[in-house]
C-alpha cells in the first residue's frame, strides 16, 4: 500500500464508520474514508457499489444512518445542502445536470456567483463576462452559449456540468462519471483538464472507463458493496484479483 | 359508545361522498397528472343523466320507477366517460408534461359544461350535432382524396363557413316553426329534482342511531368502485401501463405501449368515475349547473392530503377529513374533551358547519407541514433528488 | 468513399440481400435548424451496424427519429420491406425495433420487476413472463426485482435499460451509447450477449457507440456522422482507424 | 417558453432605455390620450383592470418565473382591499361607526378597526398585511420543500380558511356583504371625477411601479435563479443557494403586490368582499398570466387587461351565454397559444417578420426590371 | 407526420365552428332586435345572476320581469313607447354586480333598473344607484333594516314574512326553535330578528347553525339538531339553494318527519319545492306573500301567462311574482309622472296600487309594498296549500324587535323624515 501521507498534508476529508441503509439494503456499510488535502482520488467500483450513494452523503443529499463525515474538520451530517455547498464541495452528477432553461452562460454565471445569499445576489454589481468567456473556451460550447441548455446533447451537458463545478470553485470537487459519453479524444482532454485542476483542488473522480482512470490515477480507491475493498496504485488495484473478479471481468479489461 | 358510534358512521358517511367524488381524480390526477378542473363538471353530467334516467323511468310506470338507479349508475358512467374520452382526444393530449395548462384548460371546459346544461335546447344539440355530422363528415369524405393535403386549408375553410352557415340558419327555421318546443330548455338554471328510489328513502334504526339508506348506498357504492378501481389497476395490465405511460410518455411508447389508446381509455374511466359520484350526490344535494363547483377543492385536497397517486392514501385521507369534519362540525369534538374551559370554547368558536370547514383546512395546512407529500409519500431515490 | 462498392461488400457477406432496416434522405429539423441532414442507410438481418461520431453530431437524433419520437422529420424509413415513416412509436416497437435510450429513460417509480414487464409490451409473444436468460445475463436485476428503478444505481439502471429492450425479442436493437456507466466486466459480458443475439436469433444491431473498442469489436459495418452528414462508411474490418479517430476529437 | 433573460452585450444598455421610453410613451399616453378616447366608464374599467394587472405581475414573478402556482393570491387581494376598504368605511363624523355593524348589534368598534383611522397607517397596512401574511405562510410551506401541486393545493386550503372566516364573521367585517358604500377619501367625495381621475393615474404609477420592481427582481443573477428553482430546485441547493429565502422573497413581494393591486381595485369598484377571495377569482388570475404569456411581464398586464375586458365585454353583448365564450377562449389560448399572446408575437412576429423582409427584397430585386 | 403540423389549425378552426355553431345566431337575433328606432323605446335594465350560484334563483325572476315587459309592450307600451330590456349578468359576484349597474346607467342610460336577488349584491349596487341618483327596484324578500331613497323593494319586508310565520310557529307549532340559515347576511340578520321576537313572546333557541352557500354536507347540522331537539320540535329554516336540497334528503333519511320536525322555510318556493322533490317536503311549511295556488284571477291570468310563454311545466313563485309587479308599479309610476325622469317617477310610484296575484298591493312612501302574509304547507304535488293568510300588512323597514332600530321608520315622501326617522311615540 501506499506511504502514509506525510505530516505537513491536512486530512481534508475523514469518513469514519459510514453506513447508509435503505429499508434495511445497506448501499454503503461501514465505510471508512480519508482524503489529504490536494488530492487527486479516482473511486471505481462494481455498479451499485455505493459510489453514488457516497457523494450524496458527502454533499447533504443523504442523511447516513450511522458514521461521521468530516470537512475540513467540520460535521457535515447536520449540515443542509446549500450549506455544505458553501463550505467548499462541488459536484458533478452522474447524470448531467443543467438548468434546461438556461443558457449555457447563464448557467455557468450561476454558479460564479460567490456570495449566495438572498440580498446579495440581488444587490450585488459583477462582471464577470470574461471569466465566463474563457470558461466556455474551455468546455468547447462557445457557440452554443446562448440556447437553452436543455436542448444540448448528453455529451455537451456533460461538459456544461463541468464547467459549472469548476466555476463553482470548490475545494473539493465532486465528479461522478464525468466522461461518459465522450469520445477518446475528449476523455483525454478532460483527464488534462481535471489534472491541471488538480494542481489546487482536491479531487474526487468516479469512473468506469479505465484508460481514462490510468491517465490521471494516482491512488485509486475500489469499493465494493458499501465498504473499502481496497486502495493503491493503478497498477496495484487493476492486478488485485478481487477487484478482477468483482470489477474487472476475467478477460480483457480495457485498459 | 353510542356517540362513538354516530361520529364514526356519520364522519363516514361524509368521508365517503368526498372519496367516491375523489375517486375519479385519484386516476386523472393522481395517476395521469392532470389537473381535471371540470372534474366538478364531470360530476354534474353524471347527476343530470341520473335526472333523465329517473324521468324516463317515471313514464313507465310502477315498478319500473323504483329501479331507475341502476342504468342511471351505468348511463351516468358511459356518458361521463364519452364526454372523458372527447375531452382527452381534444383537449387533453397536447397537454401532457404541462400540468398547470391543464389545470387553465380543464377551467374552461368546466365554464363549458356548466353553461351547456343551463342553455342546452333541441336547437342547440341540433345544431351542434348538425355541424359535426356536415363539418366531420364531409372532411373524412374529402380526405379520401389524393390531393387533399394540397386543398386542406380552403376545403376546411368552406366546410367550415358553409356547416356553420347550414346549421345556423337551420337552427332558426327551427325555432321559429317550433318555437317553444324546440326553444325551451332541456334543463335550464334551476335545480333538478332527483328523487331516491322508495326503498333508498328511510333507514335503519340501531339503537339510538338511526342510518338513512342512502348513505347505506352510497357507502356500498364507494366500496364496489374501490375493489372495481383495485381490480383494474393492479389486476389487469393497464394499471401497468397507465403508470408508465404517465411516468415517462415517449418510452412508453417506444416499449409498444398504444399511449393515446391509454391515455384516452384512462381519462374516460376516470371520468366515468365522476359520473357515477355524480349519481351518489344527486341522491343527496340537488342537480343544478353549479352542483360540481361544490366538490372540486374538497376533491383535490383528499387526493393530495392521501399522497398523489395513492389509491390507499385517498382512501385515507377522505376518511379522516370525514370524521374531522363531523367531529369539530357537530361540536362532538367539544363534548368529547370536556374539562379545559379554553379548548371547549374553541372548539364550540367552530363548532358551525361554516367554521368546522375553517378548522378542517386549517388542520390540513397543518397536516401537509408535517408531512410534506401527503400520508403516504412516494419514496426513494427520485423524489426531491 | 465508394458506396456502391461497399454496398456490394456488404451484400456479399448477407445470405438474404434485402435489408431489414433502409433509411434513405432522413432529414431532422428542431425547429429551424435542420440536425441530421439527409441521411441514408441499411442494415441487414443479423447485421451490426455502428453510428460514430462526436458529440452533438446527430446521432442521438438519428435514433429518435427512427422509433419515430420526432415530428419533424422527412425521409422514408423501411423496415422488414415496409414502409414505417408514418408508424407511431409504439407500432415501430411491435413491429421488432428495441430502443436502449441514451440516458436508460428507467420508468423511475415503477419496480425493476415491473419495468421487465413493461418491455413484454412489444414482445411478440402472448405470454408475460420475463425470459430466464436477462437474468442470467444481468443477475444483479433478479435480486432488486422489487426495487423502484429509479432507485438503482446508475450502472444498474443501464443494464435494466438493455434487459428492458431484450425482453421483447426485437429484430432489430437500436442502442444509444449502452456501455456507459456500466462496469467492465459486464461490458464484456454485454458484447458476447450481443453477438450471442446477433448469431443465433439472426438479431440485427444498431449501434451508437463512443466505447471505440467496444464499437469496433461488435459492428461488422460502421458510418461515421460529422454534423448530421455521413462522412464516411465501411466495415469495420476494413476501418481505416487513424481516419476515424481523427473525425472523432475536436 | 425560455426567458428572454437579458443578455449583457454591447447594446444591452441601448435596449434599457428603448424599454424605458416604451415605458414612459405608454404610461403617459394611458394618461393623456385614453381619456380623450373612451367613455368614462370604459376608463374606469381600464383603470380596474390595470389594478388587477398589477396582481397579474406578482403571479408572473411567482409562477411565470419561479414556478410556484398559487391559487390562493385572491386572499392577499382581498386583504389590501380590506384595509383600504375600512379606511374607507371609518371617513365619517365623530365617533359613528359604519352602519352595517347595527344589523348584527354591535355598538362598539371592534379593536381591529381603529388603526385604519389613520391614512398612513392604512397605507402601511395595505402593503404589509399581504406580506407578512405570505412571508410566514411561504416560509413554512417552502422551508418544508412542499413544491408543485402541494402548493398550489396549500394555498387553495388557506384560500378557503381566509374566506370562510371573513364569510362567516358579520359582526366583525361584515360578512359576505363586505364592505361597500365609500364615501370620501381625504375629505373628497370617491365618486367625484376628479378624484376617479385621480385614482385612475395612480393605478397607472403603481403599474409601472410594480413593472419596474419585477423587472428589477426577474432579471440579472436574482432572476436566474428564480428559473433555476423552477426548472430543478434541489439542484439549486448544490449549486449553493439556498431557495428558501429566494422563494419566500417573490412569494412575499407578489403578496404585498396584490394587496396593492386589491386597495386600488377596491377603491375604484366601491366593494371588497369576500368573493375576492373565492378560489375561481385566484384561477382567474393565474389564466390572466397564461394568456398574455408566462415568464414575460408585459404579457401578464396585458393578459389582466385583455382578458377582463374580453369577460366585460362578452358578458355584456351575451349576458345569457359568454360562458361558452370565456371557456372557449381560455381551451383556445392554452391550446393555440401554449406561451400566450407574449410568446405567439415572439414566434410568430419572429417569422412574419421574416417573410415581409423576403418579400421586401424580391420585391427590391425585381422592381429596376 | 403531417397530421401533427396542423394541429393548431385544426384546433383553432374547431374552436372557431363551435363558436360559431353556438352564437352565430344570437349575435343575430341580436342585431335584428330592436324593430323601433332609437329613441322610440324605453331602456330599462335587467340585471341579475345569470351564471354561478345564484343563476339557480335569479334567471326565473328575470323571466317573468320579461314577461311583465312583453305584456306592457304588447298593450301599447308606456308613455307610447316600447319598452326596451337591456340584461346584464351580474354573475353571482358583487363587484360584478356594481360593474353592470355603472354600465346600464353611464352606458346604457336605461330609466330604470329591474335586479338583484341576494342582499350582498343590492348592498354592492346600492352605492352605485345612490352617488348617480338612479334607481333599482328589488323583488326579494330581505332582512330591512335598510331603506334607501334609490330602491324600490317589492318583495317582503321581515315583519311581513318572518315575523308573523314565527308568530304562527309559537301559536301552533311550538316553542323551542332550531334555526338553520346559509352562512350570509339575510338568515344571519334574520336570526338575529328571530331571537329577538323569541325572547320577547317567550320562545326559545335551543341551536343555530350555518351552512356555506352552496355547500351540501349538512350530516352535523341534523346531529345537532337530534341532540338539541331530542324530542321534536320547530326547524326555523333560511337555507338558500342548493342546502336546502340536501338539507331536506338527510332530514328525511335520518327519519325527522314534519309531524315532530315542523321545519318553517323562508327561501323555498315552488320552484325550489320542484329541485328538492315534493316527497321530501310534504308537510312542511313555507312563509311566503304569494304562492301559485293563490286563489285570485290575477294570479290565474299570471300563471296562465307565463306557462304560455316558458312552458306548462315552469312553476311561479313569490320572487317572481315581486318582479312581475314591480315592472307594473314602475310602469304607472312612469304614466302617471308623465316622464322617466327619476325623481317624477318616485314621487309618482308612492301610492301606486296594483291588482297583484298575490292581491291588491300598494307602494308606501317607505318603498315598501303593502303586501299578504301568507303559510303554506307543501302538498304531494309539490305546490302548496295555504293554511293562514292576513289581510294586508304594512311594511316596516327598521325592525321593532332590534333594539338599535325599534321606533325608526322611514318616509321618503317627507325631506324632513327620509330614510331613518325616529318616531314620536
Ligand atoms: N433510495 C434508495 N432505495 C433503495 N436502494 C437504493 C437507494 N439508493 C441507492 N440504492 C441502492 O444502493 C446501491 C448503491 O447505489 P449507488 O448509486 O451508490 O451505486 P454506484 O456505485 O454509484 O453505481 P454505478 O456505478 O452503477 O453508478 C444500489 O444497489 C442501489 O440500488
Ligand atoms: N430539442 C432540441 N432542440 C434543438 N436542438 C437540439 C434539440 N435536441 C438536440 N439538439 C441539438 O442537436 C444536435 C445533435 O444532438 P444529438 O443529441 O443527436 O447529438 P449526439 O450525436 O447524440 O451527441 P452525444 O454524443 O453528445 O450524445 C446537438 O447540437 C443538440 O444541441
Ligand atoms: N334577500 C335575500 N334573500 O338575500
Ligand atoms: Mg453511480
Ligand atoms: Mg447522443
Amino acid at each position: 500500500m501506499l506511504t502514509a501521507a506525510p505530516a505537513a498534508t491536512r486530512q481534508i476529508l475523514q469518513i469514519q464508520d459510514l453506513t447508509v441503509s435503505f429499508d434495511g439494503f445497506k448501499a454503503l456499510n461501514g465505510l471508512n474514508f480519508s482524503l489529504d488535502e490536494g488530492e487527486l482520488r479516482v473511486v471505481i467500483g462494481p455498479n451499485g457499489a455505493g459510489k453514488t450513494t457516497f457523494l450524496d452523503v458527502l454533499t447533504g443529499k443523504v442523511k447516513p444512518t450511522k458514521g461521521r463525515v468530516l470537512f475540513k474538520g467540520k460535521d457535515l451530517i447536520k449540515l443542509k445542502e446549500y450549506q455544505i455547498s458553501n463550505l467548499g464541495i462541488g459536484r458533478k452528477f452522474q447524470t448531467p445536470r443543467v438548468y434546461q432553461n438556461l443558457s449555457p452562460r447563464q448557467n455557468l454565471e450561476l454558479s460564479f456567483n460567490p456570495n449566495k445569499g438572498v440580498f446579495s445576489t440581488l444587490l450585488g454589481k459583477r462582471d464577470l463576462t470574461d471569466k465566463i468567456d474563457a470558461l466556455l473556451e474551455t468546455i468547447g460550447l462557445t457557440h452554443k452559449d446562448r440556447i437553452p441548455a436543455g436542448l444540448l446533447s448528453h455529451g455537451e451537458k456533460q461538459w456544461l456540468e463541468i464547467g459549472m463545478v469548476i466555476a463553482q470553485d470548490p475545494n473539493l470537487l465532486l465528479l461522478d462519471e464525468c466522461v461518459a459519453g465522450m469520445t477518446d479524444k475528449e476523455t483525454e482532454a478532460t483527464g488534462e483538464l481535471i489534472q491541471s485542476l488538480a494542481k489546487d483542488h482536491t479531487i474526487v473522480v468516479i469512473e468506469h472507463d479505465m484508460v481514462f482512470v490510468r491517465q490521471i490515477a494516482r491512488k485509486v480507491t475500489v469499493l465494493h458493496q458499501g465498504a473499502l475493498l481496497c486502495e493503491g496504485s493503478f497498477e496495484e488495484v487493476k492486478n488485485d484479483p478481487r477487484v478482477i473478479e468483482v470489477y474487472l471481468g476475467s478477460h480483457k479489461a480495457k485498459g | 359508545m353510542t356517540l362513538l358510534f354516530d361520529s364514526l358512521f356519520n364522519g363516514i358517511s361524509i368521508g365517503t361522498v368526498l372519496l367516491i367524488a375523489a375517486l375519479g381524480l385519484a386516476i386523472v390526477f393522481g395517476l395521469m397528472g392532470v389537473i381535471n378542473m371540470a372534474h366538478g363538471e364531470l360530476m354534474m353530467l353524471g347527476a343530470y343523466t341520473t335526472f333523465v334516467v329517473q324521468n324516463g323511468f317515471r313514464q313507465l310506470g310502477d315498478p319500473w320507477r323504483d329501479f331507475y338507479i341502476f342504468p342511471a349508475l351505468i348511463a351516468a358512467f358511459l356518458v361521463t366517460a364519452l364526454v372523458g374520452w372527447g375531452l382527452e382526444r381534444g383537449v387533453i393530449r397536447f397537454l401532457y408534461g404541462r400540468p398547470l395548462e391543464t389545470l387553465l384548460a380543464t377551467w374552461g371546459v368546466s365554464l363549458i359544461l356548466q353553461q351547456f346544461v343551463r342553455s342546452v335546447n333541441w336547437v342547440l344539440a341540433l345544431r351542434l350535432g348538425g355541424f359535426g355530422l356536415l363539418f366531420f363528415g364531409g372532411w373524412w369524405l374529402l380526405a379520401k382524396r389524393v390531393d387533399w393535403q394540397r386543398i386542406k386549408g380552403w376545403v376546411l375553410t368552406l366546410l367550415l363557413v358553409l356547416s356553420t352557415a347550414i346549421v345556423t340558419v337551420g337552427g332558426r327555421v327551427l325555432a321559429q316553426t317550433y318555437a317553444l318546443a324546440v326553444t325551451q330548455p332541456w334543463f335550464g338554471a334551476q335545480n333538478k329534482d332527483v328523487t331516491a328510489p322508495r326503498w333508498l328513502r328511510g333507514g335503519i334504526p340501531v339503537g339510538n342511531l338511526f342510518l338513512p339508506n342512502t348513505r347505506l348506498f352510497i357507502i356500498s357504492l364507494t366500496l364496489l368502485c374501490i375493489i372495481g378501481l383495485y381490480i383494474f389497476l393492479q389486476r389487469t395490465r393497464w394499471g401497468l401501463r397507465i403508470r408508465a405511460v404517465t411516468q415517462n410518455r415517449a418510452m412508453s411508447a417506444c416499449v409498444g405501449i398504444p399511449t393515446r389508446t391509454v391515455d384516452a381509455l384512462t381519462f374516460a374511466i376516470g371520468s366515468g368515475l365522476a359520473g357515477v359520484a355524480g349519481v351518489a350526490v344527486s341522491l343527496l344535494g340537488s342537480v343544478g349547473p353549479n352542483t360540481g363547483q361544490n366538490y372540486i377543492v374538497d376533491t383535490f385536497m383528499v387526493v393530495v392530503v392521501g399522497g398523489v397517486g395513492k389509491l390507499l392514501g385517498s382512501i385515507m385521507a377522505a376518511l379522516g377529513i370525514g370524521i374531522a369534519n363531523f367531529l369539530i362540525g357537530s361540536g362532538t369534538l367539544a363534548l368529547i374533551l370536556p374539562g379545559v374551559p379554553l379548548l371547549t370554547d374553541t372548539l364550540n368558536f367552530f363548532a358551525t358547519t361554516s367554521m368546522a370547514k375553517v378548522m378542517v383546512f386549517a388542520l390540513i395546512v397543518a397536516f401537509l407541514q408535517v408531512r410534506p407529500r401527503g400520508l403516504f409519500p412516494e419514496k426513494g431515490r427520485t423524489v426531491d433528488a | 468513399m465508394n458506396t456502391e462498392e461497399a454496398t456490394a461488400t456488404q451484400n456479399l457477406s448477407q445470405n438474404d440481400s434485402r435489408p431489414l432496416l433502409e433509411v434513405s434522405n432522413l432529414k431532422v429539423y428542431y425547429g429551424q435548424s435542420l440536425i441530421v441532414k439527409d441521411l441514408s442507410f441499411k442494415i441487414f438481418p443479423g447485421q451490426a451496424v455502428c453510428l460514430l461520431g462526436r458529440n452533438g453530431m446527430g446521432k442521438t437524433t438519428t435514433l429518435k427519429a427512427l422509433m419515430g419520437l420526432l415530428k419533424d422529420c422527412t425521409g422514408s424509413i423501411t423496415f422488414n420491406g415496409e414502409p414505417i415513416a408514418h408508424y407511431p412509436p409504439n407500432l415501430r416497437a411491435r413491429a421488432g425495433i428495441g430502443y436502449v435510450p441514451q440516458g436508460r429513460e428507467i420508468f423511475p417509480r415503477l419496480t425493476v420487476e415491473e419495468n421487465l414487464l413493461i418491455g413484454l409490451e412489444a414482445a411478440p409473444a402472448k405470454e408475460r413472463v420475463v425470459p430466464e436468460f436477462v437474468y442470467e445475463l444481468f443477475p444483479m436485476l433478479r435480486s432488486f426485482l422489487k426495487r423502484l428503478g429509479g432507485d438503482l444505481s446508475g450502472g444498474q439502471q443501464q443494464q435494466l435499460a438493455i434487459a428492458r429492450a431484450l425482453v421483447a425479442d426485437p429484430k432489430v436493437l437500436l442502442l444509444d451509447e449502452p456501455t456507459e456507466g456500466i462496469q467492465p466486466s459486464i461490458i464484456i459480458e454485454i458484447e458476447e450477449a450481443i453477438t450471442r443475439i446477433k448469431q443465433e436469433r439472426g438479431v440485427s444491431v444498431l449501434l451508437v457507440e463512443q466505447y471505440f473498442e467496444f464499437a469496433q469489436s461488435l459492428a461488422d459495418y460502421f458510418y461515421l456522422v460529422e454534423n448530421g452528414s455521413l462522412i464516411m462508411e465501411g466495415l469495420t474490418s476494413q476501418m481505416d482507424e487513424e481516419k476515424v479517430r481523427s473525425h472523432l476529437s475536436v | 417558453m425560455a426567458t428572454p433573460a437579458q443578455r449583457r452585450d454591447p447594446n444591452s444598455r441601448h435596449k434599457l432605455l428603448l424599454e424605458g421610453g416604451i415605458l414612459v410613451g405608454v404610461v403617459l399616453a394611458l394618461i393623456f390620450l385614453a381619456p380623450a378616447m373612451v367613455s368614462s366608464f370604459r376608463l374606469n374599467l381600464l383603470g380596474r383592470f390595470l389594478a388587477l394587472s398589477i396582481v397579474a405581475l406578482g403571479i408572473d414573478l411567482i409562477w411565470g418565473y419561479t414556478g410556484m402556482l398559487s391559487l390562493g393570491h385572491g386572499v392577499f387581494f382581498a386583504l389590501g382591499g380590506y384595509a383600504l376598504g375600512m379606511h374607507l368605511n371609518l371617513q365619517l363624523p365623530d365617533g359613528r361607526i359604519p352602519e352595517f355593524f347595527s344589523l348584527y348589534g354591535v355598538t362598539e368598534l371592534p379593536w381591529f378597526w381603529r388603526p385604519f383611522y389613520s391614512f398612513p397607517l392604512t397605507a402601511i397596512a395595505i402593503v404589509l398585511i399581504p406580506t407578512l401574511v405570505a412571508a410566514a405562510l411561504g416560509y413554512l410551506v417552502v422551508r418544508n420543500r412542499i413544491r408543485g401541486v402541494y402548493f398550489s393545493i396549500l394555498t387553495q386550503a388557506t384560500t378557503i380558511i381566509f374566506f370562510n372566516f371573513f364569510n362567516g364573521q358579520q359582526r366583525l367585517i361584515n360578512g359576505t356583504n363586505g364592505l361597500t358604500d365609500f364615501r370620501t377619501l381625504f375629505g373628497i367625495n370617491v365618486n367625484s371625477s376628479e378624484m376617479r381621475f385621480a385614482v385612475y393615474v395612480t393605478t397607472i404609477v403603481f403599474v409601472a411601479l410594480a413593472y419596474l420592481l419585477c423587472r428589477w427582481l426577474t432579471s440579472g443573477l436574482f432572476g436566474r435563479i428564480l428559473v433555476a428553482i423552477r426548472d430543478d430546485e434541489p439542484r439549486v441547493r448544490f449549486s449553493g443557494y439556498d431557495p428558501t429565502g429566494f422563494k419566500v422573497l417573490v412569494f412575499a413581494a407578489s403578496a404585498g403586490l396584490a394587496g396593492i393591486a386589491g386597495a386600488l381595485f377596491t377603491l375604484q369598484t366601491g366593494i371588497i368582499s369576500p368573493n375576492a377571495m373565492s378560489i375561481p377569482f385566484s384561477i382567474e388570475m393565474v389564466i390572466w398570466v397564461a394568456v398574455g404569456g408566462r415568464a414575460s411581464l408585459v404579457g401578464a398586464v396585458i393578459g389582466a387587461v385583455l382578458v377582463n375586458f374580453a369577460k366585460s365585454l362578452l358578458s355584456e353583448n351575451f349576458p345569457e351565454i359568454w360562458l361558452f365564450f370565456q371557456g372557449g377562449l381560455f381551451l383556445l389560448v392554452v391550446l393555440v397559444l401554449p406561451d400566450g399572446l407574449v410568446g405567439w408575437v415572439r414566434t410568430q412576429g419572429k417569422q412574419l417578420w421574416v417573410t415581409f423582409q423576403l418579400w421586401r427584397r424580391r420585391l427590391a430585386d425585381t422592381s429596376p426590371a | 407526420m403531417a397530421h401533427s403540423l396542423n394541429r393548431r389549425q385544426l384546433i383553432k378552426m374547431g374552436a372557431l365552428a363551435g363558436a360559431g355553431v353556438a352564437l352565430g345566431p344570437h349575435l343575430w337575433v341580436k342585431r335584428s332586435l330592436p324593430a323601433y328606432a332609437q329613441g322610440e323605446t324605453i331602456r330599462v335594465g335587467i340585471l341579475h345572476s345569470l351564471s354561478g350560484t345564484m343563476a339557480i334563483s335569479e334567471t326565473s325572476v328575470v323571466d317573468a320581469e320579461r314577461l311583465a315587459i312583453k305584456e306592457i309592450n304588447a298593450a301599447g307600451g308606456v308613455l307610447g313607447k316600447q319598452i326596451e330590456a337591456i340584461v346584464e349578468d351580474g354573475a353571482s359576484d358583487w363587484p360584478t354586480f356594481a360593474e353592470k349597474a355603472t354600465k346600464l346607467i353611464d352606458s346604457d342610460k336605461v330609466a330604470t333598473v329591474f335586479g338583484c336577488w341576494t342582499s350582498a349584491s343590492r348592498k354592492a349596487v346600492l352605492p352605485v344607484f345612490e352617488s348617480k341618483q338612479h334607481q333599482l327596484w328589488y323583488p326579494v324578500q330581505y332582512e330591512g333594516q335598510e331603506c334607501s331613497k334609490n330602491i324600490f323593494y317589492t318583495g317582503a319586508a321581515p315583519n311581513q314574512q318572518i315575523e308573523p310565520s314565527v308568530e304562527w310557529l309559537l301559536n301552533n307549532k311550538g316553542k323551542e326553535f332550531f334555526l338553520v340559515g346559509s352562512d350570509y347576511v339575510f338568515p344571519r340578520t334574520a336570526n338575529t330578528i328571530i331571537k329577538a321576537q323569541l325572547e320577547a313572546l317567550g320562545g326559545k333557541v335551543v341551536g343555530e347553525d350555518y351552512l356555506p352557500l352552496g355547500n351540501t354536507e349538512v350530516t352535523p347540522i341534523i346531529s345537532k339538531i337530534r341532540a338539541a331537539l331530542p324530542n321534536g320540535g320547530v326547524i326555523y329554516n333560511s337555507l338558500n339553494g342548493d342546502s336546502n336540497v340536501a338539507f331536506f334528503t338527510q332530514l328525511q333519511g335520518a327519519g325527522l318527519g314534519p309531524d315532530r320536525y315542523p321545519s318553517m322555510s323562508v327561501s323555498i318556493a315552488e320552484e325550489e319545492v320542484q329541485a328538492i322533490g315534493p316527497e321530501f317536503l310534504e308537510g312542511h311549511y313555507a312563509a311566503w306573500n304569494y304562492f301559485m295556488t293563490v286563489d285570485t284571477p290575477a294570479n290565474k291570468k299570471f300563471v296562465e301567462a307565463f306557462r304560455a310563454e316558458y312552458g306548462q311545466n315552469r312553476v311561479t313563485n313569490d320572487p317572481m311574482e315581486a318582479a312581475y309587479i314591480m315592472v307594473y308599479i314602475w310602469k304607472q309610476a312612469v304614466e302617471k309622472a308623465g316622464t322617466v325622469e327619476i325623481d317624477a317617477v318616485r314621487q309618482a310610484a308612492y301610492g301606486q296600487t296594483f291588482d297583484a296575484p298575490e292581491g291588491m298591493v300598494t307602494m308606501n312612501t317607505n318603498h315598501h309594498l303593502t303586501k299578504y302574509v301568507r303559510i303554506g304547507q307543501v302538498r304531494s304535488d309539490g305546490l302548496f296549500e295555504v293554511i293562514s293568510a292576513t289581510d294586508a300588512v304594512d311594511p316596516l323597514p327598521w325592525n321593532q324587535f332590534v333594539a338599535e332600530t325599534k321606533g325608526y321608520a322611514c318616509d321618503w315622501s317627507d325631506p324632513a323624515k327620509g330614510g331613518r326617522y325616529k318616531v314620536e311615540a
